[in-house]
């Protein structure tokens, strides 16, 4: 039998602020705890009801954003394999697809189950307009509701009120910048942020666009370390810094030689290029003086009330957040999972956690968003005095 | 005589210019592109003055993005550099295309039909792929053409490279130049200028004027509904093209207007398309202007150059004619060798324009293309929804066009109108509109998600371009040779299919083409109404551009060649079948024909001696 | 002016009651008031100066322009009924019609052009072919049928149109200057070839032509038009021997006004007028002014070149009913002389006379002038002026 | 056939030598070898059927087209020679001309078509509105300056047409069809303006007409064509009396045909013809047939139809030097009837005869034909086929 899924009304208790953004604070909330280990019966047996009820449905309407978007294959063949349901995934901008589901939605229309992508789109629209369920409930599978298997010790929740969106990507970066190693062999010269806005590197960096909003995931780190009169003012002031229409056209200039450093999230890019052995870097080698990051990324899965498909996308959700979705994410791009019970041979090394770096995670801040709404302010006052 | 006639209904009860059936023909006509048309401009307006938070909060009316949207000092400066770069290119461009057009339709070249086609063709290759290539050839520090100037001795390689610079105004004006600007032109005047009647010409150099001033003086002149309408159609656009100034002016903080409107949308999230709209109303200024303009320009005067005593022929330029048939030859080489070779060899290479990699060469892109789950049903939607749109909007356009043009029904200013203010509106804010009259309009919402829905908007999009262009196109006809069919006993339908359609069929063929390719090539229009199994090529090619890992350039390149594929083969056929109808001005081959008329000087001889001897 | 009166004869072929048209933007109608009938059989003919409303007439028969005010019946058949806004469409008239611009297909094969009315008309491939075939031999095109039309001449081009009409051999023909552009020959060949058409198959003709010959010869009857004002209509006899007013006598045929004295008259119109230039030159006529005129008022008499025989003087003396007058130039015209004659007393005269013994210029000649069926008027030009349209 | 010798006289006009030209596809030449040239105020008339290559010869003469063969000069300036591939451009050729499809172009108004040629000649722009006037003014057209010019009839089109060639007073000017729209009162008019304009700036015109009365009464000489050939050049009287061969005779004016038989022959070409019909009718004519004829051989001799003198009958008695024959159809044409008469042994003839005691069908008539001055024939029928080019 199928359970529909309630609807849960955005809860109006605000959600007591974490701490520290740091790793291993995430909030313990009580219902979030998990459940005692259930007997292996009943739950086999609720489980063995969803499969039923979600094959009843037959099929799974998501949307893949971002990276994920069109490495989905695996993912698709695997669980039509495993449950014999069909996953129907679409792609593309998220902006795009709030546009239409937003829209769909004010009409009566309930076309998508599920959905990954990235914290900003969901946290600035689908939350506030209560697109999202919650997901606890939903979350039944004891090895996905076990902390012990995640990086933070627990699931981690991309939302204020934790309970709307389950982040599992987590790539660590030492610093957002790429630079070109013959014009930078000694990469050690830079030791902080600060050491970017030196007098040998003007003229030699660019940029992306720091007023759109894709780059802006870093930006409030800026602020919180003080970064913005240090190192922002007298990077667009002095050092004739010139932006890129894309990341590809940076990425490439960095190649070329034409540029020795790529700031604002050239990463992706520059990745390939390396790959293909040309003189580029996308990451430092050593974590600045400012500290190193964590983020999902586009990594998070959340689903849409009012599914077409609850059980289906009930069990979509428990089984991408187990093993077998995680290592398949994993394996799709080198991505680096918050999972930490899988195999971590096919991540890129870069992306992984190192030992012994405390890493700070910006996107566990509830403030995240508006801080990024307020940088994205910053800038787009701040670059058209200089220039730009 | 001209505008005189009346479209004559089949219903036997006429009322002088307002026949029944016309106001309630026209009444559907404005209802329907009303809703079609208007509607989800007035939405995306509406909205533009509601800063409600949420979607479902109630409205909440404010000024406010319109304050803030032309509160950016930055505006203005990005006004005239639109303005700046329009003139230049436009200065240059009209004026080239004017003379190829008259080149390839009015003077004996050879092979002048291949050449125009060649001209479709660079229209068809994406601006994008042309923008890319020439950056690869014109980049100052490592463009290939720079590269080997600076071989030349006398050629020193300056500090900021050059001597060539893409990331310029300029380059700017050149890549707009190479892309669309020239080849569309070409493409949209040259069928009219086919329709010119030579007697007219040789009139003019009877009376003294040499080829260039009877061109200035007399083919141009009668050309003005064509010339004026690809004038308009461009000017309405002007704030809605942004991928050349994106690419080459951000790096040197070159700004349009239209990059500011497209930044609304694309650097905030949620994206502030209420101030892109306000910023996007600039143009309605523009087409109040153009609308009253081009009823002045084609009241004003008669272009009708087909008429019963049509004199086909062709200029002989002389030996001039290989000096024209090279620079073109030329220019067509400029405008299509590079972004095909972009195109076709970037599709092979790792990354397009890298020969310094471990893998210069590949065939991972086409393998990841064709492997696409989604690829043979998006090639099949795409076949479905652009052989759709070939042939439906041609049609259906020609007849709206027609009652435009040739009727004196009430409400034609007002449905003329209408179509100009479908531009009103650039297309990301578009798609939304009409996202939303889907999903409001109960007869709409039926056929929402399927891709009847899709089917609508293509056929749809090109609506513009096709009723001005075909209405330029009626200017040019002689409504005598409709009276003689009416005479002669055929009844509207009979005589639009026998004389109308025939004669304006060179004109259909290129819109039943510019269709196919809008089609083939949406992507802001449909892509919130498709869904998985109504994905086309353009929206596979779009997720690959817009690939957060990367803009997977050559994989969208691979789709844009099937797409171009697919367009150049249906253009040909549809050539080869449409152009044969018109009016011709080199001697139709007869061969097959020939016959019963070589049989003819003696019988004919002895035929009409016989009645003369009596 | 008009003297026409419209008569109500209900089963007329075509029947046009008080027609009007003004073009948008024109200061006078193009056509005004204008009512006629044209019977089965008959050939109709408009006649008029270049503008005066004849295609205007023909295109509002058609159903290609709207009349103001009037009506159109086919035989009881209501084409036209304004007070009834009425109108019936151009393709359910069922007429063949020469458009003055030809009006050909320039995208059609001659065949094609000519195939167009049957092919509306849904006859069999064969048919067509055949009756195409026929009506090309007919206006003396036959071979033609592939050639692209616009790659005609003038004539040829001119007679597609004409083939064109005839092919449906229709009730009504309505033909604009359908021989403008063809020699003489084939015109009388077209002349004929029409005429037997309209005789097998009982049509009504409306027809415009400038060639005053074709319509005195063709026509049954003729309507004189001037400014879209119809002047008179009647059978072709008429309207030359007995013209209503001064622009008919003046534009049909050539007139020679003389200058003279009323003698005599009766109030029927009748008068002999002395000639002035001539010691003896009395001759008769008639007054179409209802006024009727008095002995001793100075008129103008209006005779027929033909009327006037020209001779070479002999001696000095001027025989009666002659005037003297001397040649000051001679133009050859093929089958006869027109001399311009100075006459004492009348100024220049255009006259003709006869080709085997020409006069020179400086000849005297005497001019013997018919002695009856002249018309006499109280002054020498026309009221109803003439003119463009504006 | 081609009777005319082509002059070497270097300073006509306008000379044409040996121009042939073919269209694309045509089997036979449009216009083949054909020599001509007009002097300075000549006016020299193309005549012959539809079709028969006058237009294509105009269009070589203003370089529309380019002549296969052949050269032509202005004067002594060259303006195409085929063997120096040589071919100077229609705009440098400085004439006037009229096209038979008018060729008025639409988005301009009257005026600006007139005023175009002067326009490209960099005339001022006040002398330019005063010839603009001056020349509507001339072809009836004032008042008419800002009328777009579709909007004109079919007459006051070609008048334009006419107005715009003549607005640059040209040394040359090539009319092709330029009146064939007009009524004959505008016809004679614009003939008269033209011969005045002609006279005074003694001006080379070319021109092509269908009116025969207006090429045998306007043109200084007249070039008969057929199927592209040149039949016959020459004053207009020679080629109306002295036919060079059977196609000349039947195509300008009329003639009536008569069997006969040669009486008497002079190797001259002088024969008296004893015609049929008649108990003692026996006429006098000359053939040009340069083989002669011989006594006893049946022949046609052709009449003009007005040296026929038709009159009723009196009595059962033929007079000497008439034929007998009975009236079957009388036909008004103004000025005079024409009769269709049947006549023993010869068919029925077309004559004319006056119009006011007409005779009608079935009167018996004696036709008393002119004693000489014929030119008789040994076949009723032209050699040189006439047709169309294909
Ligand atoms: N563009 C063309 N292509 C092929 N044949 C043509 C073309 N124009 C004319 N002809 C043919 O050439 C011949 C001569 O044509 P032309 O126009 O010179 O005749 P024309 O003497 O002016 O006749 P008309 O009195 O009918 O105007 C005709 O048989 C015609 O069919
Ligand atoms: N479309 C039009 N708009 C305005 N005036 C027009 C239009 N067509 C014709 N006229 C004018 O109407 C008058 C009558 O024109 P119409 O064509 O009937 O003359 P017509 O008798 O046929 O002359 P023609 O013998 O020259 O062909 C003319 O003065 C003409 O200028
Ligand atoms: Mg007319
Ligand atoms: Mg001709």
């Amino acid at each position: 039998g199928s359970d529909p899924t309630p609807t849960p009304e955005p809860t109006a208790t605000p959600v007591p602020p974490t701490p520290t953004p740091t790793a291993m604070a995430m909030a313990d909330d009580p219902t979030a705890t998990p459940v005692p280990e259930p007997t292996a019966d009943p739950f086999e047996a609720e489980w063995d009801a969803l499969v039923a009820a979600a094959q009843e449905e037959g099929r799974l309407d998501a949307f893949i954003c971002c990276a994920l978007g069109r490495e989905f294959d695996a993912h698709i063949d695997a669980f039509q394999e495993n449950f014999g349901i069909e996953i129907v995934s679409a792609t593309g901008s998220s902006r795009q697809q709030a546009d239409r589901v937003l829209a769909e939605r004010a009409a009566g229309v309930y076309s998508l189950d599920v959905w990954t992508g990235g914290l900003t789109t969901t946290n600035t629209r689908l939350v506030p307009e209560g697109a999202l369920t919650d997901l606890r409930p939903l979350l039944i599978h004891p090895d996905v509701l076990d902390g012990d298997n995640w990086y933070f010790g627990d699931l981690f929740w991309g939302d204020p009120e934790m309970k709307y969106i389950v982040g599992y990507g987590g790539n660590a970066s030492n610093a957002p910048i790429a630079y070109n190693t013959e014009l930078l062999p000694d990469p050690t010269v830079i030791q902080s942020y600060v050491d970017l806005v030196k007098p040998e590197f003007v003229g030699k960096i660019v940029m992306r666009d720091p007023r759109e909003a894709g780059t802006a995931n870093n930006h409030p780190f800026y602020f919180t370390q003080g970064l913005d009169e240090t190192y922002l003012i007298p990077l667009f002031r002095d050092m004739e810094g010139v932006i890129a229409s894309d990341a590809r056209q940076a990425a490439e200039w960095l190649a070329q030689g034409r540029f020795a450093l790529c700031i604002f999230s050239c990463g992706t890019e520059v990745e390939e290029l390396k790959e293909q052995g040309l003189p580029v870097q996308d990451q430092f080698p050593h974590p600045l003086k400012e500290g190193a990051t964590i983020g999902t990324g586009g990594n998070n899965i959340f689903v849409m009330d009012q599914a077409p498909h609850p059980n289906a996308a009930k069990l979509f959700l428990n089984w991408m957040l187990g093993p077998e979705g995680q290592t398949l994410y994993q394996e799709s791009n080198g991505d680096n999972s918050l999972r930490i019970d899988i195999s971590k041979d096919n991540v890129v090394s870069g992306n992984l956690p190192a030992e012994g770096i405390e890493y700070l995670v910006p996107s566990a801040d509830p403030g995240h968003q508006s801080k990024i709404d307020d940088a994205l302010d910053w800038f787009r006052a701040e670059l058209p005095k200089h220039g730009y | 005589m001209l505008r005189t006639a009346t479209l004559v209904s089949r219903s036997k009860a006429v009322i002088r210019g307002q026949s029944p059936t016309g106001t309630f023909v026209m009444a559907v006509f404005i209802i329907v592109f009303g809703v079609y048309i208007i509607y989800p401009v007035i939405l995306i307006f509406i909205n533009s003055f509601n800063v409600a938070e949420r979607v479902r909060d109630p409205f909440v009316f404010s000024f406010d993005n319109w304050r803030m949207a032309f509160s950016d000092a930055s505006l203005f400066v990005a006004l005239r550099n639109t303005f700046v770069v329009y003139f230049l290119y436009t200065s240059i461009s009209f004026p080239v295309a004017i003379v190829i057009a008259w080149l390839l339709a009015r003077t004996k070249m050879k092979f002048s039909y291949s050449l125009e086609f060649m001209f479709w063709v660079s229209f068809m290759l994406p601006g994008i792929a042309v923008t890319i290539g020439w950056t690869y050839l014109l980049d100052p520090h490592i463009g290939f053409v720079n590269q080997l100037l600076w071989k030349l001795p006398f050629l020193e390689r300056g500090f900021d490279g050059g001597p060539f610079n893409i990331y310029s105004v300029p380059g700017i004006i050149w890549a707009h130049l190479m892309a669309n600007a020239i080849s569309q032109k070409v493409m949209l005047l040259t069928p009219a200028f086919r329709n010119m009647d030579l007697s007219m010409e040789e009139a003019a150099r009877v009376s003294g004027a040499s080829n260039v001033r009877t061109m200035i003086r007399v083919t141009l002149p009668v050309m003005v509904p064509a010339l004026s309408v690809v004038f308009m159609l461009n000017i309405v656009r002007i704030f809605q093209s942004f991928e050349t100034e994106q690419i080459l002016g951000t790096p040197i903080n070159f700004y349009v207007y239209s990059t500011k409107i497209f930044q609304f949308i694309r650097y905030f999230d949620p994206p502030e398309y209420g101030q892109a709209t306000a910023l996007a109303s600039l143009t309605l200024i523009i087409i109040a202007v153009v609308i009253p303009l081009q009823r002045w320009l084609l009241n004003r005067r008669r272009y009708t150059t087909v008429t019963g005593s049509f004199r086909p022929g062709l200029i002989d330029l002389g030996s001039w004619q290989w000096v024209a048939w090279g620079s073109i030859v030329f220019l067509l080489a400029l405008l299509t060798v590079v972004p095909v070779l972009v195109l076709i060899g970037g599709s092979f290479m790792t990354r397009v324009g890298w020969f310094n990699l471990n893998d210069v060469w590949t065939l991972k892109h086409w393998q990841d293309v064709l492997g696409d789950r989604f690829f043979l049903q998006a090639f099949r939607t795409t076949v479905i929804l652009s052989t759709s749109t070939a042939i439906i909007s041609p049609l259906l356009f020609s007849i709206v066009a027609y009652v435009l043009v040739r009727t004196r029904w009430p409400g034609r200013a007002i449905l003329d109108s209408l179509f100009w203010m479908s531009a009103a509106i650039p297309g990301m804010l578009a798609g939304l509109g009409l996202l939303w009259v889907f999903l409001g309009t109960p007869g709409l919402i039926a056929i929402y998600g399927t891709i009847f829905a899709l089917l609508l908007v293509v056929i749809l999009q090109g609506k513009l371009t096709s009723t001005q262009l075909i209405k330029g196109a009626y200017l040019q006809m002689g409504l005598d040779l409709e009276e003689a069919a009416r005479v002669a006993g055929a009844g509207w339908l009979r005589t639009y299919f026998r004389i109308w359609l025939p004669l304006i069929m060179p004109t259909l063929v290129l819109i039943g083409t510019i269709n196919f390719v809008l089609s083939a090539q949406a992507t802001a229009s449909i892509i919130l109404l498709a869904s998985r199994g109504t994905t086309t090529l353009s929206i596979l090619a779009l997720e690959k551009m817009t690939h957060a890992d990367g803009t997977l350039l050559e994989q969208a390149g691979i789709v844009s060649l099937f797409i171009v594929g697919m367009t150049v083969v249906v253009a040909l056929i549809a050539r080869r079948f449409g152009l044969v109808l018109g009016v011709r001005h080199d001697v139709r081959s007869t061969a097959p024909n020939a016959a019963p008329a070589d049989a003819g000087p003696q019988g004919i001889a002895a035929n009409q001696a016989g009645g003369l001897g009596r | 002016m008009t003297t026409a009166t419209a008569t109500t004869d209900r089963n007329a072929a075509v029947k046009l009651e008080g027609l009007s048209k003004t073009y948008p933007g024109g200061q006078i109608p193009a056509v005004n008031e204008l009512s006629l009938n044209v019977e089965d059989g008959e050939v109709y003919t408009l006649l008029g100066p270049s503008g005066c409303g004849k295609t205007t007439t023909l295109r509002m028969v058609a159903g290609l322009e709207i009349p103001d005010e009037g009506d159109i019946y086919f035989g009881d058949r209501e084409v036209v009924v304004t007070s009834k806004r009425y109108r019936l469409p151009p393709d359910k008239r069922d007429l063949g019609m020469v458009f003055q611009s030809y009006a050909i297909w320039p995208h059609m094969t001659v065949e094609e052009n000519v195939a167009f009315p049957l092919a509306t008309r849904h006859m069999r491939r064969t048919e067509i072919r055949e009756r195409v075939e026929h009506v090309l031999d007919l206006v003396g095109l036959p071979g033609l049928q592939k050639r692209p039309a616009p790659l005609l001449s003038g004539g040829q081009q001119q007679r597609v149109a004409l083939a064109r009409a005839l092919v449906i051999e229709p009730k009504i023909l309505l033909l604009d200057e359908p021989f403008s552009n063809l020699d003489a020959k084939l015109r009388e060949q077209m002349r004929i070839e029409l005429k037997l058409l309209q005789k097998r198959l009982n049509i009504a003709v409306l027809f415009v032509t400038h060639d005053q010959i074709e319509a005195l010869s063709l026509s049954n009857r003729i309507a004189l038009m001037n400014l879209g004002v119809m002047q008179q209509q009647g059978p072709p006899q008429l309207l030359y021997e007995e013209p209503a007013n001064e622009f008919v006598r003046d534009f049909i045929g050539k007139t020679v006004l003389l200058r003279g004295k009323v003698q005599s008259s009766n109030p029927s119109g009748q008068v002999s007028v002395a000639i002035d230039g001539g010691p003896n030159c009395v001759i008769f006529g008639r007054s179409y002014n209802p006024d009727g005129l008095s002995s001793g008022e100075d008129v103008y008499t209006a005779i027929r070149p033909e009327d006037i025989d020209v001779r070479p003087a002999v001696g000095n003396d001027i025989p009666d009913g002659a005037i003297a007058g001397t040649v000051i130039a001679a133009l050859f015209t093929g089958e006869r002389m027109e001399y311009q004659v100075e006459v004492d007393g009348q100024g220049t005269l255009q006259v003709f006379g006869e080709r085997h013994t020409p006069a020179s210029d400086g000849n005297k000649v005497t001019l013997t002038l018919r002695p009856d069926g002249h018309s006499v008027w109280s002054s020498d030009w026309t009221h109803t002026e003439t003119g463009e349209g504006v």
